[in-house]
């Protein structure tokens, strides 16, 4: 049975995380606000600041390299917090020009734009605009005809997948002219005006997540029918070499994190992970992590009659965790991010979910 | 509280006070109700020793037809202090009853006279029975019961029988005909809204079911819920409000003597109010029923909430004073 | 009768856990709202494919899932007049109280009694298997409740009928 | 003129509109139904409880219009009444993936019918089944999919 680690954060659902890169402390989203908690300390994680700002749900948070902080909301905005000297954060103003919810950012690998993805069936890539000291966003529309839930970047920091409630996986090119050097060929495609579609694949259900491969040569997806899709590009223009569906016959998953090339982490409304492994000629589900089939149930301490007597009137039985599930994570998993890596992969990943826990398991 | 109480206990109250040996005479004026649109008014108008009780019945000029004022006479003249007086504006009966001079041989004629004067409205309602038992009588003399009548019908000659017809209610009335081996009882009665209705099919369905089954001695009890009964066809105009229709017959062993006839009026005229009370009883107790079930779902749903965990619960805890309570970990 | 309650309840509760899986979902069409979007239905590929489930004629369950909301209705058993006054009084009864009970719906949708309509905070304030535990046993508990009080009624209705005859003896 | 407060303009937004992709569905003509049925009629005469359920899952006719979708629900129907209790688990055993994802959702569309509901007991029947055998997938599958009867 793997190691985990159980922070128990707030009682409000978290719809997304991310660990600062020295891993040190943690941005959560909670109801209207983020949340950044300090974990050096040995004991319980400290509160070191909360970003008020946005007023509606924060549905997502991404932390750069350089350590700026963007979040996106349901208010239909985003913004940038900078880190200022006295280790307060300085928001900055962020022109999406999107009339619909931000249902998810992600800050692109250099660092210098983030892509908003939203209700509005647009993808606005930001970046900064030093004369207004602002950041401006430019839109993706075709063909994107429903919400985006999910995006991600290729290394070269031009390339974005993004996976939506219309059922498909596609690959956009946000190459901007001041912004972006122009990028080496790749196996997507050569010339990347912006918005250039590279991919465009019907999943066939909600594409809750979406990710490349850590050699970016091909894409893997999570729709809705619990399976994960692992999409290769063939050399022509939008050309799919191969698809494969691992399907399985847990809930749907919500996320997945590539732990090496030819190893899948997903997980979602089963509330633990799940590890899929395979390459090009096929993918299957191998194990999971936090099994609950293999934890029996945990016997409490002797209850005080005091106790048993609460229990009972409060929950109507003795049992003290009666209807509580077996695994780690009481709630469904929102979002899993890759915590500590080492040359030949991933050794740990994190995890956030709607019972308000952040959990830090083995591979 | 099964039984509704025939008489009337506010009045039965007062009286028996008024009789009490160490009554000291007070000013009265109280005006009490009884079911079936029946109000008393009891009152002292000229000195206080003298009590005035007046009754007001809606069908009091059906009741005159069938001698009403007559019984009632019979009834009361027998006492001394009672006198029968000019009715009251607004009401149909008085009787002065003169407390001073209210002497009793023993304390059973006292207590007979309170229950006959709380009786009023019964006695009220029982003129048109007593003719009708005694018109059954004569009958019976007149036309032997026919012995291979297997089945009870009533005998076909006297369909032209006088009916004789009680407007006791708005919408509703009670119908009795007599005849040479029974005496049929009618009542004619509506519910406000539906759901009264079905609840009264299946209590009448018990009541003509309770004879088949456990008390053979009980008159008979056939409910239609649309048809209109032959015996009243040609008085009830088409049942256009959908009116259900309740026959009792009243057997010859329910008519035997004068107790047993008294006995029969005093709960025959009291159906309609013990009928609509108990399906009244049994929407109260349903309510009562859904509201603890209800509440029971509710609590289990409550459960299902996600509960804080227990060191937050702790650490929240405040003394009275609302100092917080701190826990030295 | 009873040997087909079993399937029927495992099946609404398997058929319940697939559609409890929720996220907090936007609206694409109105600015800044969220609302279920099984109420409306406008926008199409949020809903997904309603699953009924049915014992007889008379009684079954409809599930409508969405990305953010799932309507459960429910037709309870009424074989006559009385159950279906019952039936009627008591899910009239529990809609007047649909404040205090979260996921019941106001009205239940035509050509059924009653309906549950659970959104995504439902599933983050409370645990999803125990609230599918409470739709089962409220569903059980109706059906039990309704023949006990027929049964009632008609024990009553006897022992009120037996009372007033006795008495003419 | 209809109450132009009230016009959903909504609908006539050209970005707003959403289409589902075409995607080829299977349809019958009425020869090949009633061919498929009596092929069907005929391996529950047999006995052959497997073979009738492999041809009833094989490939259901999605695109038809409901009349031909109402007979073909009929005869399915009759063939999960045919096969006795004992019998289920090992059909459900001996389908792949999609069978069985096809077999509840032809569940799901019987149980939705009058005809169907009349005979629920059985239907549950085979649902408890392949969920016990299967898992929740078909149930995952059927909600998800856009191929329906």
């Amino acid at each position: 049975m793997s190691q985990f680690i159980e922070l128990n954060l707030s009682k409000d659902p978290i719809y997304d995380h991310c660990f600062s890169q020295d891993r040190k402390s943690v941005a959560i989203t909670r109801q209207n606000n983020v949340e950044i908690y300090d974990l050096s300390a040995a004991g319980k994680p400290k509160l070191l600041t909360v970003l008020q700002h946005h007023d509606k749900t924060v549905t997502a948070v991404d932390i750069s390299k350089d350590g700026k902080i963007v979040t996106c909301s349901q208010d239909r905005n985003a913004l940038v917090w900078e880190p200022t000297a006295g280790g307060e954060y300085k928001p900055t103003l962020v022109l999406l020009r999107i009339n619909r919810a931000a249902t998810s950012v992600k800050w692109s690998p250099c660092g210098s734009k983030f892509a908003v993805g939203s209700s509005a069936r647009v993808i606005a890539v930001c970046y900064f605009e030093v004369e207004n000291d602002w950041w401006i966003s430019k839109h993706i529309k075709r063909p994107l005809k429903s919400t985006v839930l999910s995006l991600d970047w290729h290394e070269n920091s031009v390339l974005l997948a993004c996976g939506s409630t219309d059922g498909h996986v596609r690959v956009f090119s946000t190459y901007i002219k001041g912004v972006d050097t122009k990028p080496p060929a790749t196996v997507w495609g050569e010339r990347l005006p912006f918005q250039t579609l590279c991919l465009d694949y019907n999943v066939g259900s909600w594409v809750h997540d979406v990710k490349f491969d850590p050699s970016y040569s091909f894409v893997a997806a999570v729709g809705n029918d619990s399976a994960v899709y692992f999409v290769y590009p063939g050399p022509g223009e939008q050309e799919v070499a191969g698809v494969f569906k691992a399907r399985t016959s847990y809930l749907p998953f919500r996320t997945l994190i590539f732990a090496s090339p030819t190893k899948v982490v997903a997980a979602g409304h089963n509330c633990h992970p799940i590890v899929f492994e395979g390459d090009s000629n096929g993918w299957q589900q191998t194990y999971a992590i936090d099994d609950p089939a293999t934890k029996t149930k945990t016997s409490h301490e002797s209850q005080s009659a005091l106790n048993l007597f609460r229990q009972l009137d409060l929950k109507g039985s003795s049992d003290a965790n009666s209807g509580e599930l077996l695994t780690v994570h009481q709630n469904t998993i929102n979002v899993l991010r890759p915590f500590q890596a080492d040359s030949h992969g991933l050794l740990r990943f994190s995890s956030c979910g709607n019972d308000g826990k952040i959990v830090i398991f083995d591979v | 509280m099964l039984q509704l109480q025939p008489q009337n206990l506010l009045v039965e109250e007062a009286i028996s006070q008024a009789f009490a040996p160490d009554y000291t005479p007070v000013f009265l004026d109280r005006i009490i109700t009884d079911f079936d649109f029946t109000t008393y008014h009891l009152s002292t108008p000229e000195s206080k020793t003298k009590l005035l009780l007046s009754i007001s019945i809606k069908c009091w000029n059906d009741l005159v037809n069938y001698g009403v004022k007559e019984l009632l006479n019979s009834k009361y003249s027998k006492y001394p202090f009672i006198q029968q007086t000019q009715p009251e504006y607004g009401y149909d009966y008085s009787l002065y009853i003169d407390v001073e001079q209210a002497t009793f041989s023993n304390e059973d004629e006292k207590q007979q006279l309170i229950a006959e004067l709380s009786l009023l409205k019964r006695n009220c309602f029982a003129a048109p029975f007593l003719q009708a038992f005694q018109r059954y009588e004569v009958l019976s003399k007149e036309q032997p019961v026919d012995p291979n009548n297997l089945y009870g019908e009533d005998s076909p000659n006297n369909s032209n029988e006088q009916v004789l017809q009680l407007h006791y209610r708005d919408m509703e009335s009670i119908y009795i005909k007599p005849s040479n081996d029974r005496v049929t009882v009618i009542f004619s009665t509506i519910f406000q809204d539906d759901t009264d209705k079905i609840f009264s099919k299946v209590f009448l369905q018990e009541f003509s079911d309770a004879r088949k089954r456990s008390i053979q001695k009980a008159p008979q009890v056939i409910n239609s819920h649309q048809e209109i009964p032959l015996e009243i066809k040609h008085l009830e105009a088409a049942n256009t409000h959908n009116k259900t229709y309740i026959t009792f017959v009243l057997f010859p062993r329910h008519l035997s003597t004068e107790d047993v006839k008294w006995n029969s009026i005093t709960h025959i005229q009291l159906f309609r109010s013990y009928f609509h009370y108990h399906i009244k009883i049994v929407k109260c107790y349903l309510h009562q029923r859904m509201r603890f079930r209800v509440n029971s779902f509710t609590k289990i749903l409550n459960r299902a909430r996600r509960d804080v965990d227990d060191e937050e619960h702790r650490s929240e805890r405040k003394t009275a004073s609302g100092r917080r309570f701190e826990m030295r970990a | 009768m009873s040997q087909s309650l079993k399937p029927y309840l495992t099946a609404v509760r398997h058929s319940l856990n697939v559609a409890l899986c929720l996220e907090n979902f936007s609206s694409q069409i109105v600015e800044r709202h969220n609302y279920p979007e099984v109420e409306n239905k406008k926008t199409t590929e949020v809903l997904l494919n309603p699953m009924m489930i049915s014992r007889n004629e008379n009684e079954r369950v409809l599930i409508e899932p969405s990305i953010n909301s799932v309507r459960v209705s429910i037709k309870i058993k009424q074989s006559d007049e009385i159950e279906s006054i019952l039936v009627d009084k008591f899910t009239r009864f529990l809609t007047k109280r649909a404040e205090n009970f979260l996921i019941l719906r106001r009205t239940p949708i035509p050509d059924y009694d009653i309906s549950f309509l659970l959104t995504n905070y439902h599933n983050e304030v409370m645990m999803k298997n125990k609230l599918i535990d409470f739709i089962i046993e409220f569903m059980e508990d109706v059906d039990k409740e309704i023949s006990e009080m027929k049964l009632f009624l008609n024990s009553r209705a006897r022992f009120v009928a037996e009372a007033y005859l006795s008495v003419f003896d | 003129m209809e109450d132009w407060r009230r016009i959903d303009v909504d609908q006539y937004d050209p970005d707003l509109q959403y289409e589902p992709d075409p995607i080829d569905v299977p349809a019958y003509s009425a020869q090949q139904l009633d061919s498929l049925v009596t092929e069907i009629r005929s391996s529950v005469s047999r006995g052959d409880a497997l073979g009738a359920i492999k041809l009833c899952v094989a490939q259901p006719p999605y695109g038809s219009d409901s009349a031909i979708k109402t007979t073909y629900l009929q005869a399915v129907l009759n063939a999960f009444i045919s096969v006795r209790q004992s019998e289920i688990p090992n059909i459900v055993k001996s389908l792949d993936m999609d069978e069985t994802d096809t077999l509840v959702k032809l569940l799901y569309s019987l149980m939705s019918i009058k005809e169907g509901q009349k005979s629920g007991g059985v239907l549950l029947g085979w649902f408890d089944k392949v969920v016990e055998i299967v898992g929740e997938r078909p149930i995952v599958s059927y909600v998800n999919s856009s191929l329906t009867l």
